[in-house]
């Protein structure tokens, strides 16, 4: 049954764009997708997820769950942030800019993951608490804040005084456009409802599947053109990239078992916000907070071997481990 | 007509804000920005993400100034606080020549 | 009854994502939709009202009612142009460009409004003469020229000759893209009928409401760049804005209840046409025409005071007023 | 019969958006559609194409003829740009560059003929061999690599290594954006199946005629800025646009009428691939390939003369030479 | 390689078209023009709208000639039509060496 | 501060790839590419095409070096193997001043 379910996964629209993104830029292709398309169709669907939320949670209404929720979702983003920068940085001796960064990467949430679990329980049609989407600002900040704290205490520079401060950077998590498409549209969702929203449904949800599976080939094609890149990775990071997103769902699933989430939520909770690195808002962040780090590292490992193995493998890994916690805790 | 400096930066987007920040605290009376430019140089190639993000973009930042010193000033700034070892960039002067001098 | 409108009006998609939009510029997130989305997304809602408009006017015939309707748009359009400018000079003694290029702003046709108006009747299920949205050009053509030509009447630049005449004013509202697409939209509307349109109506009908209330988050996040811009307004000026509106609605409303047409009708031609203020072509036509004038002020007072005043209040109070135009007249 | 189908080639809105948008460019609108706009419309409806051809041959299975159509194609693509070479240069003394250049135009593939060959005959309900439109790679490939080989072959310039190699040229043609897509788009649609694919179609088959109608008006306006550029053109080159598509129509249709396609079939391998002449690879190609040639020539020939012909005459011919043909041969 | 002058222009982007036809009645033999700029001077920010228009937008406008005296006509009749009370811009000049002088 | 040369060429993007590879084979250290330009020369109007094709747009590639013979070698390659008779395009060169001519 697993191997059903990861072979659906593989063959599904979205996994199968990507992978035709990744080959054109292999061959050399000169297939682009400009980048304002991109752009506005990343938009496009962190807003959908953001409504279709809303209108779920409008349907269902809010109870304490949501709030343990997001106490969850920040102690899992500092805990991740912590392990990953302390594995780095002692197991595999890698300086504190690149160790900060990477951590912070791989424990921000990688919208792409969070938006192909989506669509993944969508296609397999489980259900799930509507409101976990929304728990996103809550594991990113609270990873990126961590990781960023932990890299400049071991920096000379960071009393020069020259990249944001604490308060600086969670200003930042929280305003970020992420942030505010998922909060924006899930507010938006709730206030008006199943019926309010009626007319705009044929957008936002309809066409919600099609616009991720043709997003990524955008990201295939993105991510195609950075595979080079994954030659320079020391075997060890490699290693960890390709680790790491197991752990964070192993221990995310039970966290989120534990409070009392559905296995669809368990499962959104532990590979959508947890198990994903970060190719976005991550990279823009660690630039300008931790400037010492190589960009294009970090990049590589969440784009090029988080993101493919999370599609393939992650996704259905965390459902099944899901089901099997639901039946064991 | 009045001989004046221009102040040349290519540097990575993501600090386009705080270039025009240091900008500022020299009361430089104007600038102009060149979006969406690629290029190569020590750091590697630099060039677009497709529409995910501009973190791999450079820009253009260009300050008339009519004082030499001043535009002198203004790129060591420059170059200390974001180019010597942080960031992407490059920072270079021209000789120019304007028609209302004391509008730079 | 009105105040349910109104919290209706209030609590519809396009108004949250408008409001969205300015929190998201206020709290200065890192949001932006790219120029080309939101250009494009204008672009299509424009050639799916005129679509839309002609496909109705197929199925429904033309009349005599056609020809009155574009009579009264463009005296309508010259007559609040004239009032607009005579009050800003003589009352609040602004200087002849801004006066006119206010005057201008106000008495043409704000698209965006017009968009709002379609899809709030749309929602409460109220019909119209679909021919109406299609008086854009008249309305919005005849106050651009009229505010220009009162405004060089009283400048001596107007000899140096740098400008555009008359004609060229005339010929560039004509040929404007939202002329174009809103006339062009309904003739081939109108040439195909529901048959030949079919086809294409899931993309120009179905998914007209969810484009105009995405399009809105666009709105507000440029709007909300400017509200600095409103604290350098003169008061009066600022009252104005505030008011000028509600005259538009009930001057126009009253004329479109006599030429006989429906509430719905009525409440398009008052408030999609009339009472909005134009944001889009007027502040492009304006600043060739009278450059003299400050671009900040219009476009701020149009975009920050009357498209918010007019979606929350603008538009159910225009309908109210049909409603009850429609008993009394 | 005949003219009632033309009648309903021309008054359809793809057709329609065409001519609004060359009439915008006539009349100096200010109508723009955005660069980005237009190339992922153009992206959508070539990925389109192909999940929908996929999925369609997914359900009927793949045979010989498949194979068959390929041999058919890449053969056909040779035959005509030799032939229009041939023409070009003995019968009109068309300088090398420029003849490669025209014939090259004339025998690749024009998407856009091919995308509206399709809404055609969704529109009047005729079914095709779903496998027709992905064949679309040999014959473009094969009439571009004829056309500068017997251009080269006949220029001194090619000695100087500059311009790619017959390899690069082939490599060139199967890397191109276009091929990826198409038969990419085949290949996913073919993997997934209707049911894979079901929640996706949303996207890509309901909405294909309406952005397909909407993407001609984005061609009508660079077609239209290009209407001056005839004026420039030899008569007799001009009679050979306006002739050509109907002689590679007819070729292509006996052809495929041999080779035992329907109906459906055999008009869109002879509009849809023979007869379109391509104004988006080709003149890429083109102005690497043999620089020397003009590139407004063969621009405005394609996109002027031979696209407007196509749609409102070549269309229908197809259809009528084939249906006939189905009955003669 | 001759010496040659570059004029300048940075100015609104809706009156790019009359700029170039002022250009045009000088009779200069070509020029390129880059959009979408942004920018700070006397007059203001001067940067985007949203989708909704181009028109707090730049553009920079370049025109090589061979010619000083006509470089310098050209800055002067751009200054004085558009730049000098009406609208936002600036105009300045640079010394630059072409390759085949008689292009320019 | 050093001198330093800046090699401007413009010319179709559809050969921005190619002219690249030409200055690889000068081992430049570096470039900048400015893209979506429009302009006009000798060649008529080159200017974007809808979005189907950014085959009639330009491009301006700018390379600064310290060494004047190595700017006008790049110059001399770039136009003889592409502008003298092929494509459409121009090149220039201008003096400049860098703060670290060691990069350049
Ligand atoms: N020699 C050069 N000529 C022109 N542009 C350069 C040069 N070197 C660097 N650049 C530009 O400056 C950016 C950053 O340079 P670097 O810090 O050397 O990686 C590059 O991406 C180029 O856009
Ligand atoms: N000192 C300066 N340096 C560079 N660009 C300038 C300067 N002053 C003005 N500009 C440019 O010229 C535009 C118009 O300037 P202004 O007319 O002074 O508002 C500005 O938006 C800038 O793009
Ligand atoms: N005199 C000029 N000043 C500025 N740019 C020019 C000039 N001449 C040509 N160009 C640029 O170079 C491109 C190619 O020029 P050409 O090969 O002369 O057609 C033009 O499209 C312009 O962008
Ligand atoms: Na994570
Ligand atoms: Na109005
Ligand atoms: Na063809």
């Amino acid at each position: 049954m697993t191997a059903e379910v990861i072979l659906q996964s593989f063959f599904s629209p979205p996994t199968l764009f990507f992978a035709l993104g990744i080959m054109a830029a292999v061959i050399k292709s000169d297939l682009r997708v400009p980048d304002e398309a991109g752009a506005t169709m990343g938009l496009f669907l962190l807003t959908a997820i953001g409504i279709r939320a809303g209108v779920a949670v409008n349907e269902t209404g809010i109870d304490l769950q949501v709030a343990i929720g997001a106490i969850a979702a920040t102690l899992i983003g500092c805990l991740l942030a912590l392990a990953g920068y302390t594995m780095l940085t002692r197991l595999f001796s890698i300086d504190p800019a690149n160790a900060g960064s990477i951590a912070g990467h791989f424990g921000a949430v990688s919208s792409m993951t969070l938006i192909l679990s989506i669509t993944f329980l969508d296609q397999i049609k489980v259900t799930y608490e509507p409101f976990v989407a929304a728990l996103y600002p809550f594991m990113d900040t609270a990873a990126l804040v961590t990781a960023i704290l932990l890299a400049r205490r071991s920096l000379s520079s960071k009393k020069d005084g020259n990249g944001p401060s604490t308060k600086e950077l969670l200003i930042e998590g929280l305003t970020a456009r992420t942030t505010v498409l998922l909060i924006g549209g899930l507010v938006i969702g709730f206030i008006t409802g199943p019926q309010g929203m009626a007319r705009a449904l044929p957008l936002f949800d309809t066409l919600f599947f099609g616009v991720a599976s043709f997003f990524m080939l955008d990201i295939g094609l993105v991510a195609g053109a950075r595979l080079a890149e994954l030659k320079k990775v020391n075997k060890f990071v490699l290693g960890y990239a390709l680790l790491m997103p197991v752990i964070h769902v192993l221990v995310a699933a039970t966290i989120a078992t534990l409070i009392g989430l559905s296995p669809g939520g368990v499962t959104i909770f532990a590979i959508g916000l947890a198990g994903g690195a970060s190719f976005i808002s991550a990279p823009i962040v660690m630039r300008t907070a931790l400037p010492q780090a190589n960009p294009s590292l970090s990049l590589a490992l969440a784009l090029v071997v988080a993101l493919p193995v999370n599609v393939i493998v992650g996704i259905p890994l965390a459902y099944h481990t899901a089901v099997f916690l639901a039946g064991a805790l | 007509m009045a001989e004046a400096k221009k102040v040349v930066i290519i540097t990575e987007a993501v600090i386009e804000e705080k270039v025009i920040q240091l900008l500022n605290t020299h009361e430089v009376k104007g600038y102009t920005v060149y979006r969406s430019l690629t290029g190569k140089g020590e750091r590697g190639l630099r060039s677009g993400l497709g529409g995910l993000l501009n973190f791999s973009e450079n820009v253009c930042i260009e300050i008339i100034v009519s004082d030499e010193l001043k535009a002198l000033a203004i790129m060591e700034a420059v170059y200390h606080k974001f180019l010597a070892d942080k960031f992407a960039g490059i920072a270079y002067l021209e000789d120019i020549r304007v028609i209302r001098p004391e509008k730079f």
